[in-house]
């Protein structure tokens, strides 16, 4: 029953919305220290400690890191003129977007809350179950009334019928086996030897947007670890990467890589 | 001002399904037995003074509510007017299981079913299908259940050697039970208690 | 003296085992399912003034006695079984999305939560606080999902109506406003401004 495990086993966050709402939430009070680059550190290393994620969840995840991340790319590279106004506005968009899922799954979250204190409230009580006293049972009209031998068996027969596993169905989707850890790995053996290239070149012949979306985590914990240095002439223009790092193999701060697979 | 003793008596005696013994009274509240005698008669004469439709009476060496005997047209009426004079589809393969399952625990019954069997198990019973027949003597010590004479004869059979072979297409053992492990494992220690609120 | 009514129905009432609906008691003593509702109000507040250790509630749309939330501990020592197992924040979540956005496809809750819900579902399912509804007619016909009478009873409700109005859980300004902050890619207007003023 391999579908059983299709629940998210963390202790404390249930799905990606719960986690970012903590992140977000959790600066309240200093909400002048709340950073969006500290909340996208948080949440990718918050999603290192996952393990076992099934790929739903994964990807649930992954598109709402990539959108940060997006956010985020927004001041790490050098903001210029010449805005691309219809990408700017889509990323407002899907800022608005994500904005209005964190606010649904927090009404949620305190409605649950609240019918937790109804049932608390609720279980102080235990009802009257006693029933039928002998005297009536005499009365009470025959309730196997036309239920032949034949009848009871064709009922057992039907209760022991395996019942349907409700299964997902993955042979759709195409096997991805995408983890930032090895997309790190490659692009640490493959940037050396280029010395520059740019991030769509680099995706040419990438289908998923998945994968897209994990050579892209890659390239910016390379980022964050000194060893490429990244440059877009225009705010959205096609970024490009320098390796930095020394031209033998290196030691990769494996620590800092999110090694799940999809 | 009623006491706690007397609300506490009332609270327990209008959850139990049977006569409370008054030495088991006594014990869960931490009174003497002879106090809760009393306070069990205080409370009879006071739902008779009150004009209650219901009477607290000594049957069977316990306590226990039960309707007024003067209402007993009322209850007669309900009886056979309001309650459904058919079995549900669940509640027939509820019986089923236990039929030829027996003895059979209510757990067992629910992992087959794969629902929570509680308060159909309890109208099968009420109606005299099924008895308790025993306790599993592995932990937990599980009631077990079993169907009564009253179910034979209903169905017109001798004996339960006479109920319908199960034929070639019942599943095997190993599918029921990995059926059973699977709904189990689904839901493990719940499943039991899960009536009992969230 | 108490009527006639108000003694039969509590000679009823002592005899069911689940809430008993208004109508069904009207049917059975024949009189207008107002007067049921009226005599019944009448005699939960008499129970409340005799300091009784018992309640007359409406929950699940039908009458029942139970036990005084104020005895619980009481109680709780006679009912050994009564361990409460509860439910998971996963589940309560999603239980309470198919409880106000009912009836409710798999996807759709699954869409608020921001995670696969089909395991949580089961086990709402298997506990019996969720059924399948109805099917969606547009393409796909996905299952739509409810909450069960025995939902409602958990939580002590009469009604889905009773259920606390959603609006009070939307989140305030401040949390928006947090919300908002802690996306927006810009610097926070205090460090811009505590930046300028430099």
């Amino acid at each position: 029953m391999t579908t059983m495990a299709y629940e998210v086993a963390t202790p404390v966050f249930a799905g990606p919305f719960d986690l970012l709402l903590h992140l977000i939430l959790r600066e309240e009070v200093e909400i002048w220290e709340v950073s969006l680059a500290g909340i996208v550190d948080a949440y990718l290393a918050e999603m290192q400690r996952l393990e076992q994620l099934d790929l739903d969840v994964a990807t649930e995840f992954l598109l709402i890191a990539a959108t940060l991340v997006e956010l985020k790319t927004r001041r790490l590279l050098p903001g210029s003129d010449g805005i691309d106004v219809d990408e700017e506005l889509s990323l407002w968009e899907e800022r608005d977007l994500l904005l209005a899922r964190l606010l649904e799954c927090k009404t949620f979250k305190d409605a649950a809350a609240a019918l937790l204190r109804l049932a608390a409230a609720a279980e102080r009580s235990h009802p009257r179950r006693a029933g039928m006293e002998e005297r009536f049972l005499a009365l009470t009209p025959d309730l196997l009334e036309g239920v032949t031998p034949e009848r009871l068996r064709g009922a057992f027969l039907r209760a022991i019928a395996p019942k349907p596993v409700p299964r997902v169905d993955l042979d759709h989707v195409a096997p991805l086996r995408v983890s930032v850890g090895d997309a790190v790995d490659e692009l640490a053996d493959e940037l050396p030897r280029v010395g520059r290239i740019t991030f769509r070149r680099l995706t040419a012949g990438v289908a998923q947007r998945l994968e897209v979306i994990v050579r892209f985590l890659a390239v910016l914990e390379l980022f964050k670890q000194g060893l490429v240095d990244l440059h877009q002439g225009q705010r959205f223009g096609d970024i490009s990467i320098v390796w930095l790092g020394p031209t033998g193999a290196i030691a990769l701060d494996r620590e800092l890589v999110d090694s799940y697979e999809g | 001002m009623a006491s706690d003793v007397e609300r506490a008596i009332e609270a327990i005696l209008m959850v139990a399904d049977e006569p409370l013994p008054p030495d088991l009274l006594a014990q869960v509240l931490e009174v003497p037995t002879t106090r809760v005698v009393e306070v069990c008669q205080e409370l009879a004469t006071r739902y008779q003074v009150d004009d209650r439709g219901f009477v607290l009476v000594r049957v069977a060496g316990g306590y226990r509510y039960q309707s007024h005997p003067d209402l007993a047209p009322y209850v007669e009426r309900f009886v056979l007017e309001g309650q459904t004079s058919r079995l549900s589809a669940a509640a027939l393969e509820t019986l089923a299981i236990v039929a030829y399952k027996q003895p059979v625990s209510r757990a067992q019954v629910s992992a087959i079913r794969g629902v929570n069997v509680d308060g159909v198990l309890r109208t099968l019973q009420h109606r005299g299908y099924v008895v308790e027949v025993g306790r599993d003597p592995g932990p937990g010590q599980a009631v077990l259940y079993g169907t009564t004479p009253l179910f034979l004869e209903r169905l017109g059979l001798d004996s339960l050697v006479d109920l319908p072979a199960l034929g070639q297409f019942v599943p095997g053992q190993e599918v029921v039970e990995a059926l059973e492990q699977g709904l189990r494992s689904d839901d493990p220690p719940e499943a039991e208690a899960a009536h009992r609120g969230l």
